[in-house]
């Protein structure tokens, strides 16, 4: 059996981080295929629904990535997202749905493919470190 | 606290009759010990129907959102800061709201008490100041009124109303040096598996009625995500992983607004602690953006607004 | 123990667009199990429950009459999760069907009177069933006049306009078809609401049963209507819509007084539906 | 058969016995309440118990339970086609359940066993389970079983009634099922004329601690209509925070929802309490709710007790009066203060 490669879902801004990642492939940076993309209009559309629903379809991490602050293209969204992400952060480990290392978040600019490549690797090796998702998984219901 | 019955008759009927208001919202003595109903007077001859005392833990500002009318509502501590709250949030205006603040010593838990009558059924129970006398079939007893609070009410540091049109007593005095946070810390000191399955286990009686939920004068949504179709955010069974989803987000949900009245735990018939969820949340907004819910009616809740430099220790 | 809860599968056979705005289908289903065909006895007015499986099922009238042999057709709208769903599915695709279910038109009540039917928009599935019921050779000296007032919001909207052009052109059959408004200069029908429709063509009441099948707001002006034609509450039939999930009268959702839409429904009259809570 | 008697030192013998030939089902307490589950000892079973907080009818309709499971692989010939769940029926004893409880199973019986459609689950658990009962001595404040027809000693339902008469059990042996459980015990003797005196004691005083609380019989002859548009309805739902802990816990509440769960390409069809009481129960797909209103969903719940299904299958009130919702609303909404309401004479105008 081959080692086993965990998967994570990555919510990436349409105006940096996307176009990082982006630039990321055509400079040709290499990182590990484990991230799958999901293009977002910012990090603020990113709903905490969405992160739990990846979870709970069994997403070994999760990854946000937005634009820094200040360099929001709808001025503000990022910095209502930060305020959000933190107490979904924090409230996600107290309840031990999520295991430090699975869910990450970034602030990466269209022209930093260098730093995407680097986060994505690291989200990589820290969700790896961590092990295949184990808590919080939806699977057939435990019902009668 | 009996001795706000009269006080809240006697302001409904002048209200009323006066026509400063349409409608009255407060309590009437409930049919079994430990319990009372929520209660909406229309006129002046149900007046006599109010009623108060330790049993009063439900939220009444549940009723507010949405209404039409002039209305005076009893509103204890925690009651005028969901107020504030809808107030923040669009949900009433405060011209149509006459508050009948209720400087509050906190109210008692029905179940540590049925806990320690250990299956005995109480029949009848009476306060008297400090005490309450409970009474059942060849029993006796008397409960020390302080000793059962509710344990929100016990770490309570807004017993007076925050804002009203007038105090139904004198203002009581708040509670100081409590520390709120005893058992958030004793959760975060766990390692992540014993919290995982600490609240694995917390959830595991709950027979999603939503109790909790609809007793939360927060939760006004049109459209729960919970009855979401499309897409379904969550299971509607028994499922661990649906309950566990649908707690977690009910909690994130009240992020910022919780005033901890304790209603979500009061309602709850299977007795889970719902306040878990809830606590942790609110110690982290103070100590992250230095808010308490509904206590300042000129500051815009902490998840509707930001600082250049809130603090971001967790983003790369 | 038969269990009414399964579903029969069926083979979709044939997806055919009915309106212009592509929101209603009409699928023709086949039975997997030629027995099962057998055991799907069914009377116009009655529904299925459709089910596919992964999101659910849904209560929709069959649109087929029991004279026409070897398939079942149903038209849906599309507007949830399930019938979005169904939209998108093809000729081949395995589904389900439950039923019959429900009660049915009084057809025995109605022979050998003369039948008016009233229908607007998409609520025309049952009707078409009770039409091509009524006209097929074996069954059609059992009624008197068959008048049909059927109304879309514009031509496009109108379902079967085959049979529709159809019908027009037969003697045994008061075909009026009519459209609330068109720009069409070629339309060679009728232009107006069903109610003033219904009052133009004024069917008689004699001797006469009218079933009613549309949106609330055509039924709430066409029943004056018909009153003043002189249609006693218990000639007027009409067949409700409901919430429903199992369809068998047991899981209590389609409640209504004392009685369970999808069971003791979903067709009343008048005069039973006046003697009931209005939560419909 | 005459009533039989053990002592109570040798009734965990009988339970044993029981258990080696049924599942065995029981009060057991969990945390502060108790609630009926499957025992592996006999000493988990707890015949001290006043009642359950849940009321016993998960055992024959459970809160969620799969009805069907199937595949949804995309060449599998057989993907999309329901195939029934598999179930254990395997014949199961009910040990202690409460006379009101055993008369709820009988009302909800019309509903789910009738002659156009049988529910598969419910029928077969029924038919696999025998009820022993156990008569209330010590009725609850909150009961009001005697004010509805039945009682802390009723036998409707039930395959065999025990009495608690302080140093043993009697046993009424009601049914041939009771007779075929009671036949694979041992160690009963005859009831002695002071423990058959003693019973009817307790059996007295416990249906006139109950005492008549209401009528139910005007209701049975008012229009249905004018209980409907009563203006009473608005003062009884204003507390209502319309969650479901009355229709979840109430023994003769038993409207379900069906739902489709998919979980990679395996999928099943789920059945599920749903309540009357939520907004969604009558959502329709296009918009449109019939019982949009707080006022509506709370008079549907109230109305379909007492008035609907008396009306609709001449069965009396589908309430057996077990309190349970009286006992846990958050707002305590009385349901014998709405009975009180709606069987008053003169239902006056708003």
């Amino acid at each position: 059996m081959s080692e086993w490669e965990p998967k994570i879902v990555a919510f990436l801004c349409n105006w940096c981080s996307y176009g990082a990642a982006d630039l990321a492939g055509v400079s040709r940076l290499q990182y590990p295929a484990n991230i799958r993309i999901i293009r977002v209009p910012c990090s603020g559309r990113v709903n905490p629904k969405f992160i739990l629903a990846a979870f709970r379809s069994g997403a070994d991490g999760v990854w946000v990535s937005g634009c820094h602050p200040g360099d929001c293209h709808y001025i503000e969204g990022n910095l209502y997202a930060r305020r959000k992400f933190a107490l979904l952060n924090s409230q996600l480990e107290y309840t031990g749905i999520v295991e430090p290392g699975r869910l990450h978040f970034s602030w990466i600019s269209s022209a930093e493919a260098t730093k995407f490549a680097e986060v994505a690797r690291g989200v990589i090796d820290a969700v790896k470190a961590a092990g295949p998702a184990r808590h919080f998984i939806k699977k057939q219901a435990e019902v009668a | 606290m009996r001795e706000y019955t009269e006080r809240i008759r006697e302001a409904a009927k002048r209200l009323l009759s006066e026509q400063r208001v349409d409608t009255v919202i407060g309590f009437r003595r409930g049919t079994v010990p430990f319990m009372n109903e929520p209660f909406l007077v229309k006129s002046v001859d149900q007046v006599d129907q109010l009623y108060w005392d330790s049993n009063c833990g439900i939220n009444l500002a549940n009723y507010l959102p949405k209404r039409t009318d002039r209305v005076a509502v009893v509103a204890k501590g925690c009651d005028s800061r969901n107020i504030v709250v809808h107030l923040l949030e669009n949900q009433i205006k405060r011209d149509q709201l006459y508050i009948l603040g209720a400087p509050c010593r906190g109210m008692v838990d029905k179940r540590r008490m049925m806990a320690d009558l250990k299956g005995k059924e109480p029949l009848h129970a009476e306060e008297n100041g400090k005490e309450i006398k409970v009474s059942g079939r060849g029993f006796q007893v008397t409960f020390d009124r302080q000793t059962y609070l509710q344990s929100n009410c016990a770490i309570c540091t807004h017993r007076n109303p925050v804002v009203y049109d007038e105090l139904l007593g004198d203002p009581v005095e708040e509670q100081q040096g409590v520390d709120r946070y005893p058992d958030v810390r004793r959760i975060e000191a766990m390692s992540v598996d014993e919290r995982w399955r600490y609240f694995q286990e917390l959830i595991a009686p709950c027979i999603r009625c939503y109790a909790c939920r609809n007793a939360c004068p927060l939760c006004y949504c049109p459209t729960c995500f919970v009855d979401e179709s499309r897409p379904q955010w969550v299971g509607k069974t028994i499922d661990p992983t649906d309950t566990l989803t649908f707690h977690f987000l009910r909690a994130y949900h009240v992020a910022g607004r919780c005033t901890d009245c304790g209603s979500c735990e009061r309602a709850c018939p299977v007795g889970i602690e719902v306040r878990k969820f809830t606590k942790k949340l609110e110690k982290e907004v103070k100590e992250l953006y230095g808010y308490e819910a509904g206590v300042t009616p000129d500051q815009r809740p902490p998840l509707d607004t930001f600082k250049p430099g809130d603090p971001e220790p967790f983003i790369k | 123990m038969n269990n009414p809860y399964l579903p029969y599968p069926v083979r979709i056979d044939s997806v055919v667009t009915e309106t212009e705005d592509r929101n209603l289908k009409t699928f023709k289903l086949v039975f997997l199990n030629p027995e099962d065909e057998q055991k799907f006895k069914y009377n116009p007015g009655q529904f299925a429950e459709l089910s596919i499986a992964g999101l659910g099922e849904i209560p929709i009238g069959i649109a087929t009459s029991p004279t026409e042999k070897g398939f079942i057709k149903f038209t849906v709208n599309k507007v949830g999760k399930v019938t979005n769903h169904l939209h998108n599915m093809k000729e081949g695709d395995i589904m389900g069907v439950r039923g019959p279910l429900g009660n049915w038109y009084p057809w025995d009540a109605l022979e050998g009177k003369n039948v008016v039917i009233i229908g607007g928009g998409f609520a025309f599935t049952t009707l078409r069933s009770s039409i091509v019921y009524m006209l097929d050779p074996a069954n059609r000296s059992r009624f008197g006049d068959i008048t049909v007032v059927y109304g879309a919001r514009s031509p496009g909207l109108l379902l079967y306009k085959d049979e529709l052009a159809a019908w027009e052109q037969r003697k045994d059959i008061n075909m009026h078809i009519t459209v609330d408004g068109t720009d069409d200069p070629n339309w060679k029908y009728n232009v107006g609401f069903v109610p003033a429709v219904t009052k133009q063509k004024a069917p008689s009441a004699e001797n006469s049963y009218a079933i009613i099948c549309g949106p609330p707001i055509m039924i709430k002006f066409t029943l004056p209507v018909l009153t003043e034609l002189g249609f006693p509450p218990e000639r007027i039939i009409s067949s409700l819509e409901m919430r429903m999930k199992c369809g068998i009268g047991i899981c209590g959702r389609c409640n209504i007084g004392s009685e369970y839409v999808c069971k003791d429904g979903p067709v009343f009259t008048l005069e039973q539906l006046s003697k009931l809570p209005n939560e419909y | 058969m005459s009533d039989i008697y053990i002592s109570r030192g040798k009734f965990p013998e009988i339970i044993g016995q029981l258990m080696a030939r049924y599942r065995v089902y029981a009060p057991v307490l969990k945390g502060e309440y108790h609630e009926f589950a499957k025992i592996e000892k006999t000493e988990e079973a707890d015949l001290g118990y006043q009642n359950t907080r849940l009321s016993p009818k998960g055992l024959f309709h459970p809160h969620a339970e799969r009805m069907f499971e199937y595949s949804l692989v995309k060449d599998d010939p057989q993907a999309g086609i329901l195939k029934e769940a598999p179930k254990d029926f395997s014949p199961r004893v009910v040990l202690g359940i409460r006379p009101c409880d055993a008369k709820a199973f009988q009302l909800d019986d019309v509903n789910f066993d009738t002659t156009a459609y049988q529910d598969p689950w419910w029928v077969r658990r029924r038919q696999t389970t025998t009820l022993i009962g156990l008569a209330c001595n010590e009725p609850c404040g909150t009961c009001f079983c005697t004010s509805l027809g039945t009682g802390p000693f009723d036998t409707a339902g039930l395959d065999v009634l025990l009495v608690d008469t302080g140093e043993g059990y009697t046993a009424q042996v009601l049914t041939q099922k009771g007779k075929d459980v009671v036949g694979i015990t041992s160690g009963w003797e005859s009831v002695s004329r002071t423990v058959s005196e003693k019973m009817e004691g307790l059996r007295k005083s416990a249906e006139d601690s109950l005492g008549r609380q209401f009528d139910f019989d005007p209701i049975k002859q008012k229009d249905m209509l004018e209980l409907f548009n009563a203006s009473f309805w608005d003062e009884v739902q204003f507390a209502c925070i319309n969650c479901g802990t009355c229709t979840f816990l109430c023994p003769t509440c038993w409207c379900f929802d069906i739902q489709d769960e998919v979980w990679g390409d395996k999928g099943d069809r789920i059945r599920l309490w749903d309540s009357c009481m939520f907004p969604l129960f009558t959502f329709h797909g296009s918009g449109h709710n019939p019982r949009s209103q707080k006022l509506q969903r709370v008079r549907q719940r109230f109305m379909h007790k007492l008035k609907y299904y008396p009306d609709k299958y001449h069965n009396g009130a589908a309430c057996v009066g077990c309190g349970r919702c009286v006992k846990f609303c958050p707002v305590n909404i009385d349901i014998r203060e709405v009975v009180r309401r709606m069987s008053a004479t003169c239902v006056c105008p708003a």
